[in-house]
């Protein structure tokens, strides 16, 4: 049956590695930032000099490789025939008209949806992974996805780590949503009274909580603030560092991220 | 109860719908027959 | 890579819809009116005295199992459909596997079913009048009978969340799938209030036993065909 | 001979052999002493009907199983060809056997076992295909239907053989056993005529489930051109 039971896996190396150190690399991490990506538009280089970076340490490297992806819902060709492949250290731009097809393109990429017609392969140090075991190198943020409006920002991220099976203590989840811009004094609040931006930051935040290898942000910065852009700004180069990140957008700022990119038409 | 005559008309009438549905069998076979030559 | 085991993870998923469904009280309030008012409106109607004494067991054990049944449909297919409607199924699609997900929303219905038959049963049994012989036995098969609804109506709720996520669609997938465990869950009551000693009851628990069990490890092996696209 | 020459003399074979089944149900087979009058010939075709819309059901578990292993939507039409056919064939063998039990003990329905298990067959069905109409995207809808096959198969055998066996201890006074056993009391003649007739149906079944694969083969080819 094709729904079989995940095998068991070894132990990744350097898995649960204690968060705390890695914070003396931040401030490296900031400095050796500004001087190695030139392409980075003029603020982002600015911002990321003076905000700690969110640390991580991604410790395998994915690519993963779209070739011919088509999808057809009934009569109307939603994606037509469209290649790429997302590099670890490069971040790969999909611009496009609104209805183009950045969504589905996406969704394909990260498993959640068939195509139909093309293939797109995860390879993790020359191992190809089955499908199943895509989303777990994946850290996803897009406009249909939502986090679970009865529970506090705080538990939601809780519950994502326990359910990805990352260790990660309460004071760490409250510095990663400061990092992206939470207030302290929402973190108790139930999600659902939150203002769209600030749930768009929760979002963000569960996305990029174990540390992907890939990360894939579908207009990350939709209903966010002027900091709030920059922030994503400093996300996606703190992760372009080590991971392998795409991002669908058509705002003028997001699209100068890009190392690469793929233009979708109508 | 069914005499033996009614029995007649009975299978009469169970003849004739195995007839119409042979005969509407045979022509969608027909018509399907045709499509796939157009293929 | 994981470093938890799929336990903690089903856990995860049922702490997280226990507290949510605590603070919405979504299905609750569905399963627990409905089955209080048919229930009322059953015991009003019918009461202690007005069916002769020879037919009594039938009827009691039929009425019994009809409220409980229809009052757990009203509620069992919410866990999945909530998820689909304020979207974050994909958001738990992309962090969890599915067979975490499965046994946590299992989990959910087997609470949730647990505490509408402890709120319901004593209440019937009072209001109608319902002497029952063998209490261990009705609470086996009660038990029985949590645990089979739950396993056969899990994945239902997937499908017809993925579906069009309408409760009467709910209600006309899992009645032929119910039908054969509703028809050995109102024998086994049947047999548990008519004699006290526990063997009377143990025919009807091999059958929902060996329903409930096949039918949970088909939907395991289905689950990911459901969950998945 | 060319597959279509092969298919209609198999087509003309199977008419032919139709007609003198319905022609010995009526004036070969003898009424059994245990038959009250002539209606009762019904079980010639009763019990084929039932035989096929159980077939159509294990085709639609067949074609489920495939799909879920292969994602081809000429599976998912497969199942959906093999789950309408056991549809219009259950509907059939519930009226008929209403008729037939008529005739036998006189009441429209009285719980024989094999009833039920055919009526929960419509029943199956029936939900089945209000699982189809409910979803709008076909690769979707092909998996949830293949899903809900797979699941209701599953739960079958109870029906079939518990459900009864439990019934029976309520009501051990019921006139007559189910048809099964009057079945082993025939006559040889009556009993050639009812394997006849099964060929007869099962021969039926296979051609209009080969029709309706075909349409949907050319279908699918079609709207592949179209992309």
């Amino acid at each position: 049956m094709r729904g079989e039971p995940v095998p068991k896996r070894q132990q990744r190396p350097g898995e649960n590695l204690p968060w705390k150190p890695r914070k003396a690399l931040e401030t490296l991490h900031a400095a050796s930032l500004a001087s190695r990506s030139p392409r980075l538009g003029p603020e982002a280089l600015a911002c990321s000099r003076e905000v700690s970076v969110v640390s991580f340490a991604i410790v395998s490297e994915v690519s993963v490789e779209f070739s011919g992806v088509s999808k057809r819902f009934g009569a109307r060709t939603a994606l037509a025939a469209v290649s790429g492949r997302l590099e670890p250290r490069r971040v790969l731009i999909v611009a496009g008209p609104n209805g183009a097809g950045k969504s589905t393109l996406l969704n394909i990429i990260a498993g959640v949806l068939r195509p139909s017609r093309g293939a797109v392969a995860y390879e993790r140090d020359g191992e190809v992974l089955p499908r199943p075991r895509w989303f777990e190198c994946l850290g996803m943020a897009a406009p249909d996805m939502a986090v679970y409006e009865e529970l506090s920002a705080l538990e939601n991220l809780r519950f994502f780590a326990r359910v990805r099976g990352v260790r990660r203590s309460a004071d760490e989840l409250r510095d990663l949503l400061d990092r992206l811009g939470l207030p302290a004094r929402e973190h108790g609040r139930a999600t659902g009274t939150y203002s769209s931006g600030m749930r768009q930051r929760v979002k963000l935040a569960q996305a990029v909580l174990h540390e992907p290898p890939v990360l894939l942000l579908d207009e990350p910065s939709s209903n966010l603030d002027e900091a709030g852009h920059r922030l994503v700004a400093e996300l996606v180069a703190a992760f372009r560092t080590k991971a392998a990140v795409a991002v669908a957008t058509n705002d003028p700022r997001e699209v100068t991220w890009g190392d690469a990119r793929v233009e979708l038409a109508l | 109860m069914p005499g033996p005559n009614s029995l007649i008309w009975v299978a009469a009438v169970t003849l004739v719908i195995w007839i119409g549905i042979f005969a509407y069998c045979l022509a969608l076979d027909r018509r399907v027959r045709k499509l796939e030559e157009e293929r | 890579m994981r470093a938890s085991s799929l336990l903690s993870e089903c856990l995860a998923v049922l702490s997280k819809d226990l507290t949510a469904e605590l603070r919405s009280r979504v299905a609750l309030n569905a399963v627990g009116l409905f089955g209080l008012t048919t229930l009322i409106a059953v015991a009003y109607q019918i009461g202690p005295y007005r069916i002769q004494e020879q037919d009594r067991p039938f009827l009691l054990a039929a009425l019994l199992w009809i409220i409980l049944f229809f009052a757990a449909t009203s509620g069992l297919s919410r866990t999945f459909v909530k998820e689909e409607d304020a979207h974050t199924a994909k958001t738990l699609r992309l962090a969890a596997r599915p067979l975490a997900v499965f046994g946590g929303k299992l989990l959910f219905n087997l609470i949730l079913l647990a505490a509408l038959f402890v709120f319901i049963v004593p209440l019937y049994c009072a209001l109608m009048g319902y002497a029952v012989a063998g209490v261990p036995g009705l609470v086996a098969v009660l038990a029985a009978g949590v645990c089979g609804l739950a396993g056969t109506s899990t994945l239902v709720a997937a499908i017809i969340a993925r579906a069009s996520g309408s409760n009467t669609l709910f209600a006309i997938l899992s009645v032929p799938l119910v039908l054969p465990l509703l028809v050995m869950l109102i024998q086994g009551t049947r047999a548990a209030a008519g004699a006290p000693d526990f063997a009377v009851v143990l025919p009807a628990l091999r059958g929902i036993v060996s329903l409930t069990g096949v039918t949970v490890v088909t939907s395991i092996f289905l689950f990911p065909v459901v969950w998945h696209d | 001979m060319t597959r279509d020459q092969v298919r209609t003399t198999l087509h003309w074979l199977l008419g032919i052999w139709l007609l003198a089944v319905i022609a010995a149900a009526f004036f070969y087979a003898p009424t059994a002493r245990s038959f009250k009058g002539e209606s009762a010939r019904i079980v010639f075709f009763h019990v084929p009907q039932a035989w096929v819309a159980v077939l159509a059901f294990c085709v639609n578990l067949i074609a489920s199983l495939r799909f879920l292993r292969r994602r081809e939507l000429l599976d998912d039409a497969r199942a959906a060809a093999a789950a309408r056919l056991g549809l219009a064939f259950s509907v059939l063998a519930t009226v008929t056997g209403s008729i037939f039990a008529n005739v036998m003990w006189n009441s429209f329905w009285n719980w024989d076992p094999r009833e039920v298990s055919i009526v929960i067959l419509l029943v199956i069905y029936a939900a089945y295909f209000a699982l189809r109409q409910a979803v709008a995207d076909d690769e979707r809808r092909a998996a949830l239907s293949a899903a809900y096959a797979v699941l209701a198969f599953v739960t079958m055998p109870f029906l079939v053989f518990v459900v009864p066996r439990i019934y029976w201890s309520l009501h051990p006074d019921t006139i007559i056993s189910s048809s099964g056993a009057i079945k082993s009391q025939m006559d040889p003649r009556m009993l050639k005529v009812l394997i006849a007739s099964l060929v007869g149906f099962t021969g039926l079944f296979v051609w209009l489930y080969t029709l309706e694969v075909r349409v949907a083969r050319v279908l699918s080819a079609r709207r592949a051109q179209e992309v």
